[in-house]
């Protein structure tokens, strides 16, 4: 199994099984299509498990484009990075296809359903194995494309819709960006868009090095412009508004693509050109920043949120916030890793919430949940697992990776140490309280009452995955699946930093506890973090003013000026002249003559005057 | 009698026996699909090296002759004309009178005409017969009531008419200044060899490219002199406006990339025109882009859609490296196409639902999952989403229009590349809302929507089927320019 | 022909010519043409253009006033009643003429032959009758007198003889034209504008 | 002595007057008969210049006969204009100019 086969596999297969539904889905009925989609999942899996033990690869795939200087074509590069993602992303996408069958047994667009799911699988291996900019921005907007048809796949629910758009003209506004930051790549470094050519080129190493000597400013609009990129794909701070309205999509999507792989895309992004972004200060300054805002942003809304997907959705935000201040903080190692052990325990987090909701019936908010913890006793437990290792309790995955990142931020700057530590704080604050109201207590609504157990098809994904979050932190996993593990040179703080967060996980838990155990109601009700600060309605005026108005007034300008100006106003003169032309016809005989006569003198005048000077 | 003139004659000729009373549709459904295979044969000639160029005198004094010859962009285009037609013949309803397959035989017969003859008096007379029938039938067969119709009619008339006539002196002054020792030319080629054995000076290129500009931009819906597009094709039936927003208008492009860039490079260069066209298509894309955003019903908004991806291609042309060039090209090919499959189904929704107003409208997808697909590939299509044909177009054109040096500072052309990238962020606005508005969400009352039969769905999917194929191998097209001779940057 | 009858003619010729403008009764304006033309044949002979003078006399002021007044007299034309000329076209008229006359004035100014007096274009008949062929014409120049009549008769004929023929022609055509014209159309009805 | 300028000043001021009868006065028949002046004023110049420009001793019979040929051109233009004046008297009832406004734009 050569690395150029396995690549060609891992892609084309998803992409050829989404094709078939997409063109027979309706002939050949929705159980094979399952059968084809859940195949090629498994298939791709095995070839990526096999590719784990391959040595480093790169190569060309097909050549998408060849005029003149611009050389983009589809390739691939097999190295520890991509190895290991390709291990989560097929992986968890085998079990949220798995998973699929039972969730979605009795929904009627099946065919459709496992179609997007496989273009997702051929979009987000096109995201890993990516070895230019050119391929990466496709597949970037392919993943989009994807997410936008498996959030809206319940097209009647007009929420659905609007949140199918709001991540689409999301994640187009963060392609804005990146699209700038790789156009100002290729213009500096004279056309070059492969990932191995551009680090050349910025080494100086080459002769061919014209990026090495690009101005400052260059730089940093390229690494801005990429990390726009990232921003509209992993929801960072300005452009996170669309992750939680993608909840509206079925829960397994919300597993496979809001939890483990595509929002990760935006990291694993950005660790891959890490060279661009170390090239400027600014930027590196610039990411960290946002990085720990978002993460203390998140976690703040998810203190005051009900429904169960919602909390998870701004947890994923405040652990993606986690990862790219790491990547700000040249930890781009420790960024991955904390991605690697997060795809694994938020996936099982979305799947059991999936689990609880298919037990209660469709139900979604927690205060309406409560005593599951009896009726559903596996997912409670898988839930219990994953909730410890998003904590991060000491021994389970989470601890290891969280610890690495607090490690590199206490390096680097006091403020974002401190705002990291209280976002884990809060982080174990939440998921305690989501977890006490949930499965605690007694049951609140009558569907929560008689709630029962989910079939072993969706269970058997949670115990799986609650294997691998307990286990992917330590070193055996981790080196047999190619995670990037840090390695530890542990400075002289490793020990503070271990305490804070020890202290921050234990601190809210209790707190948790302490305030919710055997509530009815929730004790706490900030305003400003359950309406999520308001930002959605400020984004929704903003759209209103900016565009909306403005288009009405543009519109209205363009038809006086540019309607008017070049097409009415020289009809109107024409139509003056005319009227006024036809004047001179007046009929009076004798005005006829008379001009009859004025003729006759001037060319007199001329013939005898004027002509003889000239 | 070549390939190539078989190409222009066989629409003509089949226009001319159904105005002469034989049945429309059979004939000119033949004609179209005879067409794309002569179109086909042409393309694997070509590839094997034959140029297929024949020339017909008529004239020498001012050497005019009827010459074709196959080019990779005349070829691209000619594909185009022939996809076009087949789709624009289908959509033509039963009970339709004979002048709908006239007139669009007519329009495609011109269009092929102007695309593959390489004498710049022909390529001035098909586009101008080609225009006359588009003009008619929006005036006759529009939609909406009579006297807006007709006003419409008259406006579309009187402008694309100045635009020829500014287009006509542009190209008398060219002819003239160009005149190699052997007397007066119409011949491309032959002036492409007296522009370069004594190239005019700057001065000159720069003001008969100004007039070429403005005659050909008029043609294409440029920024200032664009208002009449949007009416006319929200108005125009179904045909007229698939042929003629996908490949008619087409045409002014294709003049300034076959006649206005290689005779006169230093014109497109000039530092004032070079900023007065960027300046213009910043107005196609913003400000047509904003214009799009508020419209309120599908046609016009497809109208103006269509005007805004112009800025794109001219974004191409200004930027004028090979890349860009090769790009605008793929951008003309993929934009007729889908916006020939958007006017196609607006059309038929149009037949079929009355009404096209998106407030009116919803829910359309619950039982018509079929034009629903379609009209998501022409919306992604239109959006620019990789896999389909825009895309590479429009990427290649950015990519092009960066190639300079940026070192000391963005210059106007790259503001007007973020613009342009801007503009596309707007046009996923606005097609996703209409996309939105009209296939899902609640399903508005009375309003219902069947999926065409089978028959009818084989041109839809044809087109669609060549945005996929073009978008996930762009070498196709890229491959037949290899050799297009470009001025050097 | 000395000078004061050239300048009595002259005035006669002016003097009736304003009278045929400013004459309120058609007849009378027609009267005065009539005096005006007789003024002006009479310095068509002192030209020494006698043919022309009769000719003048005869045509113009015999038949085609003649006509005139038979018109008048046909649509019994009242004196133009309500003297309103409007001045704007009084005023036109007269800047016009004044105008016209100043140009032909600064014209004759500097028009250096037009100083050429009659009595150095004396005739010389003796060149003159060596010249022509007919001997008729030839004795009269040789006796001194000028047969104008005789030199105008031969060249018409000898150099104009075609044209002569169009002007018939054209006679003809005019009086068929004006029995066309002037012919009641009986069935057509009254066009009234 | 008279010189030639002298009688093309006559003809110049007979000509003005024709043209000035024919812009201000609003009867037809009279501005025809000013149309006849300003033709009889060219016919003088014409004998003029026939007089003082001597060929071979005798004068300039070509012009003469030019002369010759505006007379009965005029005589046939006077027939034909008095029989459109009656067609228009007819018509119109007057002959006055006002009342002829039909050609107007």
């Amino acid at each position: 199994m050569t690395s150029y086969n396995a690549a060609s596999v891992v892609l084309l297969l998803p992409l050829l099984s989404a094709f078939f539904i997409l063109v027979l889905g309706r002939t050949v009925g929705t159980t094979v299509s399952k059968m084809i989609s859940v195949g090629s999942a498994a298939l791709c899996f095995v070839v990526s498990v096999a590719t784990l033990g391959v040595t480093n690869d790169s190569g060309v795939l097909v050549s998408f484009l060849n005029v003149g200087k611009l050389h983009a074509d589809i390739g691939f590069i097999i190295d520890q990075q991509s190895r290991g993602m390709l291990f989560i992303v097929t992986f968890i996408g085998l079990l949220v296809h798995v998973y699929s069958l039972g969730y979605m047994k009795e929904d009627k667009a099946q065919s459709r359903y496992f179609g997007s799911l496989s273009m997702f699988m051929f979009s987000m291996t096109g995201i890993v194995l990516a070895d230019n900019f050119a391929m990466m921005f496709m597949f970037w907007e392919l993943v989009g494309l994807s997410s936008y048809l498996l959030i809206g796949h319940w097209f009647e629910k007009p929420e659905a819709c609007e949140a199918s758009k709001k991540a689409f003209l999301t994640n187009r506004i963060g392609d804005f960006g990146f699209m700038i930051g790789i156009l100002t790549l290729w213009a500096a470094s004279n056309g070059e868009l492969g990932f191995a050519q551009l680090r050349e080129s910025l080494s100086g190493g080459s002769v061919s090095g014209p990026l090495h000597s690009a101005p400052a400013w260059v730089l940093t609009v390229a690494a801005i412009g990429i990390f726009m990129g990232a921003v509209g794909k992993s929801a960072q701070a300005p452009l996170h508004v669309w992750l939680p309205d993608a909840m509206e999509g079925p829960t397994p999507v919300s597993a496979l693509i809001h939890a483990a792989t595509m929002v990760a895309a935006g990291v694993y992004m950005l660790v891959r050109v890490s060279f661009v972004i170390a090239a400027s200060e600014t930027a590196m300054h610039l990411i960290a920043g946002v990085g720990g805002f978002t993460a203390l942003f998140a976690a703040l809304m998810a203190v005051q949120q009900n429904d169960i997907k919602r909390i998870l959705a701004y947890s994923t935000l405040s652990q993606l916030g986690y990862m790219v201040m790491a990547v700000g903080l040249q930890a781009g190692e420790a960024g991955m890793f904390h991605l690697y052990t997060h795809a694994f325990f938020k996936a099982l987090l979305f799947l059991g919430s999936g689990a609880v909701i298919y037990a209660c019936h469709h139900e979604q908010d927690i205060w309406k949940m409560g005593g599951l913890s009896k009726k559903t006793p596996i997912t409670f437990l898988t839930f219990v697992i994953g909730t410890a290792a998003l904590m991060g309790i000491p021994g389970l995955s989470g601890f290891f990776s969280k610890e690495e990142i607090l490690g590199a931020a206490y390096h680097d700057c006091g403020w974002l140490f401190t705002a990291a530590a209280f976002t884990a704080l809060l982080t174990s604050f939440y998921m305690s309280r989501c977890v006490i109201v949930a499965f605690f207590g007694k049951a609140r609504s009558e569907n929560a009452d008689h709630a029962h157990e989910a079939p072993l098809i969706m269970t058997a994904p949670l115990m799986l995955l609650s294997i691998f979050a307990i286990a992917s932190g330590y070193g055996f996993f981790s080196d047999r699946l190619q995670a990037m593990v840090p390695h530890a040179e542990h400075g002289e703080g490793h020990y503070l930093v271990m305490g804070v967060s020890i202290a921050a996980v234990v601190i809210g838990a209790g707190l948790a506890f302490f305030l919710y155990n055997g509530k009815d109601k929730d004790p706490l009700n900030i305003k400003l973090f359950a309406n999520r600060f308001y930002i959605d309605e400020i984004y929704a005026v903003i759209v209103k003013v900016f565009q909306d108005r403005l288009a009405w007034i543009v519109s209205g300008l363009e038809s006086i000026f540019a309607d008017g100006l070049v097409a009415r106003l020289p009809a109107a003169i024409a139509c003056r002249v005319g009227k006024t032309a036809r004047a001179i016809q007046s009929g009076h005989l004798q005005g006829y003559t008379f001009a009859l006569g004025a003729g006759l003198i001037l060319a007199i005048y001329l013939v005898v005057q004027v002509l003889p000077k000239h | 009698m070549g390939l190539l003139e078989l190409l222009i004659f066989i629409p003509l000729l089949a226009a001319a026996l159904i105005g002469a009373g034989l049945p429309g549709k059979v004939i000119a459904r033949s004609a179209a699909a005879l067409n794309l295979l002569l179109v086909l044969a042409a393309i694997s000639q070509f590839n094997a090296g034959n140029t297929l160029a024949h020339s017909y005198p008529i004239l020498d004094n001012p050497a005019i002759a009827f010459a074709v010859k196959a080019d990779g962009l005349s070829l691209t285009m000619a594909l185009l004309t022939s996809l076009v037609l087949i789709a624009a013949n289908c959509q033509i309803g039963e009970g339709k009178p004979a002048i709908y397959y006239v007139s669009s035989l007519l329009i495609a017969g011109g269009a092929m005409g102007a695309f593959l003859c390489t004498d710049i008096f022909f390529l001035y007379g098909f586009h101008e017969l080609a225009l006359i029938p588009t003009l008619l039938m929006i005036a006759i067969h529009g939609h909406g009531d009579a006297t807006n119709r007709r006003a419409i009619a008259w406006k579309i008339t009187v402008y694309l008419g100045v635009g020829s006539l500014i287009l006509l002196a542009g190209l008398a002054a060219l002819v003239v200044a160009l005149k190699p020792a052997s007397g007066l030319t119409f011949d491309l080629a032959a002036l492409m060899q007296s522009a370069k054995d004594h190239p005019l000076p700057a001065a000159t290129q720069a003001w008969i490219f100004t007039a070429l500009l403005v005659g050909f931009g008029t043609l294409v819906s440029l920024f200032p002199f664009h208002s009449w597009a949007a009416p006319a094709y929200a108005t125009a039936p179904t045909p007229v406006a698939m042929l003629h927003s996908g490949v008619l208008k087409k045409f002014g492009l294709y003049g300034l990339i076959r006649i206005a860039l290689p005779l006169l490079p230093l014109g497109a260069k000039h530092e004032c025109v070079q900023q007065a066209l960027l300046w213009m298509l910043i107005g196609n894309i913003i400000v047509i882009g904003l214009v799009t955003i508020h419209q309120q019903k599908l046609d016009t908004l497809l109208g103006n859609s269509s005007v805004m991806h112009m800025g794109y291609i001219f974004l191409g042309i200004a930027a004028g490296t090979q890349v860009a060039i090769n790009g605008a090209i793929i951008l003309m090919f993929a934009h007729g196409i889908s916006i020939a499959l958007l006017f196609a189904l607006c059309g038929r929704m149009r037949n079929q639902l009355g009404t096209l107003e998106f407030s009116k409208l919803g829910g359309l997808a619950a039982n018509a999952p079929f034009l629903t697909v379609m009209f998501a590939f022409g919306t992604f299509a239109s959006i620019g989403l990789p896999g389909l044909a825009n895309f590479a177009g429009e990427v290649m054109v950015f990519l092009g229009a960066f190639d300079s040096n940026i070192n000391d500072g963005f210059k106007l052309i790259h503001w007007a590349t973020i613009l342009g990238l801007w503009g596309v962020v707007m046009s996923a606005v606005y097609m996703l809302r209409a996309y939105r508005n009209l296939f899902f969400g609640k399903a508005a009352s009375g309003h219902f929507m069947s999926d065409p039969v089978i028959t009818q769905r084989v041109s839809l999917v044809l087109l669609a089927g060549v945005l996929l194929v073009v978008g996930c191998c762009p070498g196709l097209i890229t491959g037949l320019l290899k050799d297009l001779t470009i001025a050097a940057p | 022909m000395p000078s004061v009858l050239f300048y009595l003619f002259a005035a006669i010729t002016l003097l009736f010519g304003v009278g045929v403008v400013v004459a309120r009764n058609p007849v009378a304006s027609a009267l005065s043409l009539v005096c005006s033309f007789t003024g002006l044949a009479a310095l068509f002979i002192s030209l020494d253009a006698y043919f022309i003078g009769t000719l003048q006399i005869l045509v113009y002021a015999g038949a085609v006033m003649v006509l005139f007044l038979f018109i008048i007299m046909l649509l019994d034309i009242k004196a133009a009643e309500g003297r309103q000329t409007n001045y704007a076209t009084a005023v036109g008229g007269l800047l016009l003429a004044v105008l016209f006359t100043v140009q032909i004035a600064m014209v004759l100014g500097d028009f250096k032959e037009g100083n050429k007096t009659l009595a150095d274009q004396t005739l010389n008949l003796g060149a003159a009758a060596s010249k022509t062929s007919l001997n008729t014409i030839k004795d009269e120049l040789a006796e001194g007198t000028l047969p104008d009549a005789k030199l105008m008769g031969f060249t018409l004929f000898d150099k104009y003889p075609f044209q002569l023929q169009v002007v018939g022609l054209l006679l003809l055509a005019g009086t068929v034209g004006v029995v066309v014209l002037s012919k009641r159309d009986r069935g057509g009805k009254e066009e009234v504008s | 002595m008279i010189t030639l300028n002298d009688y093309l000043l006559v003809a110049g001021i007979l000509f003005a007057i024709g043209l000035a009868g024919v812009v201000v006065r609003r009867n037809i028949i009279v501005i025809y008969m000013c149309l006849e002046m300003m033709l009889s004023a060219a016919n003088l110049t014409l004998v003029a210049f026939s007089r003082f420009h001597l060929v071979d001793g005798a004068p300039d019979y070509a012009a003469q006969s030019l002369v010759f040929f505006t007379i009965t051109v005029a005589a046939a233009e006077v027939a034909v204009g008095l029989a459109i004046i009656v067609a228009l008297f007819r018509a119109k009832q007057s002959v006055d100019v006002e009342s002829v406004t039909k050609l107007k734009g």
